[in-house]
């Protein structure tokens, strides 16, 4: 698992800037190399010369000395759609919590919008506009859907606007009228999160982030516990948000039938390692992803 | 609150409740102690139940508004009221700069440090630096430089006006800021400190901001303490102290609006009048075995403590909400569950 | 405002009561001191109104009000008693109950007699306030006495780190400092448990006189210190001699400890005490160390009321029929002076017989209240 | 909605069933969750409990094992099992791996199948067999391990004493396709020995164990029958669990690898 | 030299001490998520009663240490079953419930006993001092000492080898989970509780000895130095407590000698603000 190659030196030699073909790792295992074939240029993918939106540069992060996230470069285009794969314990939600700030980085860099992020924390990366939802539902148990809606939005409005404690809370009526509307969770507006229904959780974690109107957008399992029911209306919010409005989604999902309805680039992680990032196509015709990942059909 | 206005004119025996008539010096003085700590314990809830903190150490803000105003008055010559500004003052900027230091860790962590440093305080004031803070003994409150109309028996019902008015003003403030844009933030925080982090809010400041609030408003009700009691001593300062607070907002209920005021009340009534029951006739004449715990306050009040804890999970305030439920629950539990979950 | 008590007069058959209000420990740690208090002073009104309970007819009422020790407790305790319309408050077991409790005394022009509160402080507070225990200063003079000539001596002081153990360490260094001596102090904070090295530095010090000025619960631990390092070898060792429930507390060093004591069951000899003795026994206690405090307090109560035919309305009347006032008390003739109301008593040198729950003092000297009266104290306010 | 005629179809008479649940009711917290919840564990083979999100699967395998409050009758080989505390349920001979695996993050794997050992024999071989993994990674923390090895402690679990059922909910919630697969292996292993009661939102995986199954739908038994011949009957499995037997969303042009994502 | 050697020594047995009390304390606090404010209750019942079978019942000094333990492991089991135990679905009503009782007990002591110091019986053997490198070190210290260094021992081997300290580790993880394993575990908690009792207990016997007396707060003005040193060595680490144990001992006795106001609590309170500054989750870096 450990990778003497990039561990002598975090930052790989890559493309250079402005490469719209993702960088990809080459790691030391050789049975798991088999690169992937440099995908041809991706719809949605940086126009050369533009700055991507987010750019990660050998970026690596280890516990008490083990590896969990190792080496791991690419670039998203601005309006790109990724998602990833990959087996569990992979270090999927791990490699969205370095970007999102809630672990610190071991190695490499972080960038979005061009600009250095990596030692910034989390409320800084997300004031510039990097959203995110939660593995495990993240709310606020004791708090109705619309005020969910509307601290987002209050915060959205900027730190300054949150401490005016002279004032009284603002209602935000239309962007939360317009929110629950858009996430169909309006007849639940005053529904305390903790009695909402699996699903509906996993909605309002969308409205929480559509109102605050983030540039970029990671989803950690959307769909995990979600009824087939309720799966194909939660896919169409997602796709409004990044066909409609135009945001840069990265998303973590094992419901592959969802992601392959929606993302622009697949990305496979296996121990930590970005093993591949490409077309849907290319990747689910790999064979290493077929047998690390999904196994015999099922 | 009509009854908190009127009681000053009142001479209606409360016998049991009081000991003496409403309007009795005696009874004024206790109501408005209660009314103190029902304000102190208001402005710790502000902490405890709105944000979600746990400090062990509030009644170092309280002892802090309680001696700098004694001390002003006594080794720098400050009028009252300006001293009284200079505690609040004091106390605010200690809870600043203590609370910056603090919040830097959270959860049990937090409550290790605040108990730290108000242990720090306590042990301070106990030390008797340079013969300022009088250890053990405390210092009076020096009467003549305290304006006319508050020294004196007879002028009880001023002090109990100027408790009442401090804890109508906690009351205004702890329900203005709650429902402020940073009230709103405040909540977020005590539900899930994490999420408010990933909207691009950093909860620090926030949680700074109920600290240095919810300080300033114990060093105020240090300084209307300071008026009661006519003098400061370090028994304001323990660890018990703010230990007393803690019991005060769970017995009414934490993060109500008036549960706190409620506990607070209770509890002081409690801890003055529990004595008196236990020094009583009646008490004397039981048995050995009866008479000996029921004679000691202190085990009465930890008694009833654990009752209510047992009986009265959530506090006085919940208390109605209980019975409203153990109502229509009983009504429900006899028709057919037919509306099942939601 | 609050009605006086003058409603009734003496023409009518009953005549009006007297008011007495007694704000002391009844529980809290102090509760030991407050009952011998309470005691003393109950048998202090049946001696001085002979058995009647009344001045002139006039039947004294006594209300108490516990303060836990707590300052702020007592002063409500004490803000309740004078709205009720008492004019004369007594009590005080601690220090700080008494300062506090003082001042509100004098803001409301009200006769408050501290009791057990030794702190020298509470002499010449205000012109309302008076004392029925020792001070003390009067423990460091009688304490001093064990040393005879001080010049060129060397004196240490044992204490804690607090307002009782630096006001005694100032006191000895009034006292004997002024008497030619050489005074050092080891302070040990009040919290420590452990203190064994206290001791060790209090040796290592070699003094003639140890002085230790110590209360509360080391007191155990301090003796068992003092003896393992084997301090009473090499110097001598004075300190006070608290309430009988604490001489097992010096364990085996009992014998070779020299005590100032303020007062134990027995150790006046006088025929009052034989009366507060005999009328405290029937109530099914013992004297101690602080039931002539209530039972001087007790005293002062009735001759002032007397003074006054009866009535304690007029407090100017009381103060004045309390200064200057000598009679004969439990521990022998006491004054009450009228410079700074410091009331000037005898002190005993005692030694402890036996050890452990054994331990019985005998009186080896009597100091006159002349050869330990503090030195007068201007009143304030 | 289905109202309370339950169609009772197939094998799986309540005569022979080795657990039988009767008039089930759950409340928690004033809450009625389950109102009468009727379910049959065959002897043998796989019984699979369906419905959709909050229908009350969980709560009724819970009920089952005394981790709520519950009323109703619950008879388990003969003894009836809803007046005894958890532990003794437990003893009876029922394995449990809960929805949420319930992991002991903080102890090791080899810790965490030690505290599941009940008598005197317990059976590494079998688990370490089937699980090689276990065996290799038996020092580390398992709350390091990844969802689908934590999934294997948990299950593995289960068969490390001679228990007469094994009650598993939601066996494949967030695991990698591979693993699934992996997954279904073991179970369809397991029950070739011991009667499983599975609680699954996966259909494809229901499908390939087969067996008899039970449907709730808001705290109700909805439908007993055949497994396959609900998921065959296209309306009843709209109706019951709110979908057919359809094809991918997205409209993805990629071949799927078949429905696991349902 | 020997006046270093002594503050080692008394540092050394007041750590001792520290760590009797914290130890049960860690133990309930780490293992079962109760922060015990009842816990300096238990150490006075101990002592209270080691002091009673002494004078009263007339026991010799182990035996009535033995008497002390017993009863405070009682207190402990009853303070378990009738109070914790139907409150363990409400964490935050246990620690009301235990501020309750601490509240309660010395209060009861008080109104039985007195406010005042009872002498403590003083065995011959223990009362003297032993010489070590110039210093007069008081004996019993070392039994403190040594009684401290048993207890992590046995403690260590209790949570290490035997199914009870896996049964008690799990649970505070997940109860109900536990029970769904076929283990009643209650009855281990009961145990946890009853030997975290039985160690305060312990420390309240043999705290006597170093006190030279027993009074009803003695329990309580210990309790916050026990929590400072659990929370110092990581709550729910034992060890962890034994090493901030000897560190605040040392720290007090040190400071207490030789600054000049004796700030040895200070400089204790100061040292945790400073070390939950820098290591939040204490020296041991285990979360409770
Ligand atoms: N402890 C509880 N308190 C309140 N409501 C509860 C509790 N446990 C479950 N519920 C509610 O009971 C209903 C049934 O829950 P249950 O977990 O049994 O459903 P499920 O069928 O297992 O659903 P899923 O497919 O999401 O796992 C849900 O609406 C849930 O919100
Ligand atoms: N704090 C931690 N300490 C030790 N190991 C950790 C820690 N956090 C995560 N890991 C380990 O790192 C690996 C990656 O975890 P991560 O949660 O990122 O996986 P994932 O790809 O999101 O998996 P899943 O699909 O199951 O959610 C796992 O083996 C996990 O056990
Ligand atoms: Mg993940
Ligand atoms: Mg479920």
């Amino acid at each position: 698992m450990a990778n003497p190659a990039s561990a002598a030196d975090p930052v790989p030699a890559v493309t250079a800037t402005g490469d719209p073909v993702p960088a990809v790792p080459a790691t030391a295992d050789p049975a798991s190399a088999a690169p992937v074939p440099a995908g041809a240029a991706v719809a949605g993918a940086a126009a050369a010369g533009a700055v991507p939106v987010l750019r990660l540069r050998g970026l690596g992060w280890s516990v008490r000395g083990v590896p969990i996230v190792e080496d791991v470069s690419f670039d998203v285009g601005e309006g790109e759609f990724i998602a990833f794969i990959g087996p569990n314990g992979a270090g999927k939600t791990s490699l969205f919590n370095l970007i999102s700030g809630i672990h610190p980085a071991s190695h490499g860099k972080v960038e979005l919008d061009g600009a250095d992020i990596t030692s910034e924390p989390v409320h800084a990366r997300a004031r510039r506009g990097l959203g995110r939802t939660f593995q495990t539902s993240s709310l606020w148990s004791g708090m109705t859907v619309a005020d969910h809606v509307r601290l987002a939005a209050q915060a959205a409005a900027g730190p300054m606007a949150s401490y005016r404690i002279w004032r009284r809370a603002a209602r935000y009526a239309g962007q939360v009228a317009d929110t629950l509307e858009r996430t169909e969770l309006a007849h639940r507006a005053d529904t305390l999160a903790s009695a909402l229904s699996h699903g509906e959780k996993r909605k309002l974690e969308l409205a929480v982030l559509l109102v605050s109107d983030p540039r970029l957008i990671l989803l950690d399992e959307p769909m995990a516990g979600v009824s087939a029911e309720e799966v194909p209306a939660l896919t169409a919010l997602i796709r409004s948000v990044h066909r409609d409005l135009g945001r840069t989604v990265l998303m973590v999902e094992h419901h592959m039938d969802v992601l392959l309805g929606l993302a622009d680039r697949l990305a496979v992680m296996h121990h930590g390692t970005l093993l591949a990032l490409d077309t849907p196509a290319a990747v689910m015709a790999d064979t290493t992803v077929q047998q690390a990942y999904l196994g015999e059909a099922l | 609150m009509i009854v908190l206005l009127v009681a000053p004119y009142s001479a209606l025996p409360v016998p049991g409740l009081l000991d003496g008539s409403l309007g009795s010096p005696g009874s004024l003085q206790l109501i408005a102690l209660c009314l103190v700590y029902g304000a102190l314990a208001t402005g710790y809830d502000l902490l405890l139940g709105r944000t979600g903190l746990l400090s062990f150490g509030h009644a170092l803000y309280f002892a802090t508004g309680l001696y700098a105003t004694d001390l002003a008055m006594l080794e720098l010559g400050f009028p009252f009221l300006v001293a009284a500004l200079f505690g609040v003052g004091c106390s605010t900027a200690l809870a600043l700069l203590l609370g910056s230091v603090s919040l830097r860790v959270t959860g049990i962590g937090f409550s290790m440090v605040t108990l730290a440093f108000a242990q720090a305080g306590s042990i301070l004031i106990q030390r008797n630096p340079g013969g300022v803070t009088g250890g053990e003994e405390g210092r009076a409150a020096p009467a003549d430089l305290l304006p006319g109309s508050l020294v004196g028996i007879e002028n009880t019902a001023n002090l109990y006006w100027i408790a009442l008015a401090y804890l109508l003003l906690t009351l205004a403030l702890v329900r203005w800021t709650v429902s402020s844009p940073t009230g709103r933030v405040w909540e977020g925080i005590r539900e899930n400190e994490r999420r408010v982090e990933v909207l691009g809010l950093r909860p620090y400041g926030f949680k700074l901001v109920a600290f240095v609030l919810a300080g300033g408003l114990a060093g105020a009700g240090g300084v209307v303490y300071l008026l009661l009691t006519g003098g400061a001593a370090p028994q304001a300062a323990t660890s018990d102290a703010t230990l007393a607070l803690l019991v005060m907002v769970v017995l009414g209920g934490s993060g109500t609006r008036w549960g706190p005021l409620l506990g607070g009340a209770l509890y002081t009534w409690a801890a003055h009048r529990l004595g008196d029951l236990a020094n009583s006739a009646a008490i004397a004449d039981l048995p050995a075995v009866l008479r000996v715990p029921l004679s000691q306050p202190l085990f009465l009040l930890g008694t009833l403590f654990i009752a209510v804890v047992y009986v009265l999970p959530g506090g006085l305030a919940a208390l109605p909400a209980r019975i409203r439920a153990a109502r229509t629950g009983s009504a429900a539990a006899a028709h057919t569950p037919e509306g099942g979950s939601a | 405002g609050t009605a006086g008590t003058t409603a009734a007069d003496g023409a009518s058959g009953t005549k009006s009561p007297v008011k007495v209000g007694l704000v002391y420990s009844k529980t809290g740690p102090l509760a030991a001191y407050g009952r011998q208090y309470l005691e003393g002073f109950k048998a202090g009104l049946d001696y001085a109104t002979k058995g009647t309970g009344a001045v002139d007819g006039h039947k004294i009422e006594i209300a108490e009000q516990d303060d836990a020790g707590d300052p702020a407790k007592a002063v409500s305790g004490a803000k309740d008693l004078i709205g009720k319309g008492y004019r004369i408050l007594a009590g005080s077991t601690a220090s700080g109950v008494a300062l506090q409790v003082a001042p509100i005394a004098a803001q409301n022009k009200v006769l408050f007699i501290s009791g057990p509160a030794a702190a020298d402080k509470v002499t010449g507070l205000n012109k309302y306030t008076f004392r029925s225990g020792r001070q003390s200063y009067q423990d460091i003079r009688t304490a001093a006495s064990f040393i005879g000539d001080a010049k060129g001596r060397k004196v240490t002081v044992l204490a804690q780190d607090s307002a009782f153990g630096q006001a005694n360490v100032a006191a000895v260094k009034a006292v004997l400092g002024a008497q030619g001596a050489t005074v050092d102090a080891v302070l040990a904070p009040p919290s420590a448990t452990d203190l064994t090295p206290f001791a060790s530095q209090a040796k290592a010090a070699k003094p003639d006189l140890l002085f230790v000025a110590w209360a509360g619960e080391t007191a155990s631990a301090l003796w068992t210190s003092l003896s393992q390092q084997d301090v009473f070898a090499s110097t001598k060792v004075v300190t006070g001699l608290d309430l009988a429930a604490s001489y097992p507390l010096f364990g085996p060093a009992a014998e070779k400890i020299s005590f100032l004591n303020h007062y134990f069951g027995g150790a006046a000899g006088t025929v009052v005490e034989k009366a507060m003795a005999d009328s405290v026994t029937k109530a099914g206690a013992k004297p101690d160390i602080f039931t002539p405090d209530g039972f001087t307090a007790a005293q002062l109560v009735v001759h002032a009321i007397e003074a006054n035919g009866g009535s304690a309305d007029d407090t100017a009347a009381l103060v004045r029929a309390l200064e200057g006032w000598s009679f004969d008390g439990v521990k022998g003739r006491l004054t009450v002076r009228a410079e700074d109301h410091a009331l000037l008593q005898p002190m005993f040198q005692v030694k402890l017989t036996g050890s452990g729950a054994a331990a019985r003092p005998t009186v080896e000297k009597t100091l006159s209240a002349d050869q330990v009266a503090p030195p007068i104290a201007a009143i304030a306010g | 909605m289905t109202g309370n005629s339950l169609p009772v179809c197939g094998q799986g008479g309540a005569d022979e069933a080795l657990l039988t649940v009767r008039g089930l009711r759950v409340v928690i917290d004033g809450l009625h969750i389950l109102h009468g919840v009727d379910l049959d564990v065959a002897p043998t083979g796989v019984t699979a409990l369906l419905g959709r999100n909050g229908a009350g699967k969980t709560t009724t395998v819970k009920a089952v094992m005394g981790l709520v409050p519950r009323t109703g009758s619950i008879v388990f080989a003969g003894t009836e099992l809803s007046g005894l505390p958890t532990h003794l349920v437990v003893r009876q001979g029922i394995g449990y791996a809960p929805e949420d695996r319930g992991i002991f993050a903080g102890l090791t794997v080899a810790e965490n199948l030690r505290l599941a050992e009940r008598d005197g024999a317990p059976a590494y071989r079998l688990v370490h067999e089937l699980f090689p993994e276990l065996k290799q990674r038996s020092g580390q923390l398992a709350g390091t391990l990844s969802g689908g090895q934590q999934q294997m402690v948990a299950i593995g679990r289960t068969l490390l004493n001679g228990n007469r059922l094994i009650i598993a909910d939601e066996p494949t919630k967030g695991l990698a396709p591979k693993i699934v697969a992996e997954v279904a292996d073991v179970l369809a292993r397991v029950a070739e020995s011991v009667p499983v009661l599975l609680v699954e939102q996966n259909l494809a995986f229901v499908r390939r164990l087969g067996g008899a199954c039970a449907v709730l739908a808001d705290g109700r038994t909805a439908h007993r029958g055949d497994t396959a011949e609900l998921l065959a009957d296209e309306a009843a499995a709209r109706r019951l669990l709110g979908v057919g037997s359809r094809r991918p969303a997205g409209g993805s042009a990629v071949p799927v690898t078949t429905e696991v994502a349902l | 030299m020997s006046t270093v050697v002594l503050l080692i020594c008394t540092g050394l047995g007041l750590g001792a001490l520290y760590f009797l009390i914290a130890s049960g304390l860690s133990l309930i606090f780490g293992l079962m998520d109760v922060l015990n404010f009842a816990h300096g209750a238990l150490l006075s019942i101990g002592a209270y009663a080691t002091w009673w079978a002494g004078t009263e019942g007339g026991l010799g000094f182990w035996p009535a240490v033995a008497c002390g333990t017993a009863i405070g492991t009682l207190a402990a089991v009853l303070l378990e079953l009738v109070l914790i135990r139907p409150l363990y679905s409400r964490p935050r009503d246990q620690i009301l419930a235990t501020v309750g009782v601490g509240l309660a007990v010395p209060a009861l002591l008080t109104g039985v006993w007195g406010a005042d110091s009872r002498p403590f019986l003083q065995p011959p053997e223990l009362s003297g001092t032993v010489h070590v490198l110039g210093a007069i070190v008081p004996a019993n210290r070392f039994v403190l000492m040594a009684a401290a260094a048993v207890l992590l021992l046995v403690l260590r081997l209790f949570l290490g080898r035997t199914r009870y300290g896996l049964v008690v580790r799990a649970g505070v993880e997940d109860r109900a989970m536990v029970t769904a394993l076929g283990i009643d575990v209650r009855r281990a908690f009961t145990l946890v509780f009853a030997i975290g009792g039985a160690a305060a207990a312990l420390g309240g016997a043999l705290g006597g000895l170093y006190f030279g007396s027993v009074h009803p707060g003695q329990g309580t003005s210990l309790l916050i130095f026990a929590f400072v040193v659990v929370v110092m060595g990581g709550m729910g680490s034992v060890t962890g407590a034994a090493v901030a144990s000897a560190a605040v001992g040392l720290v007090q006795q040190f400071a207490n000698y030789y600054t000049a106001a004796g700030l040895g609590d200070l400089s204790v309170v100061v040292l945790l603000a400073v070390l939950l500054l820098v290591r939040p989750r204490g020296l041991t870096g285990r979360l409770a």
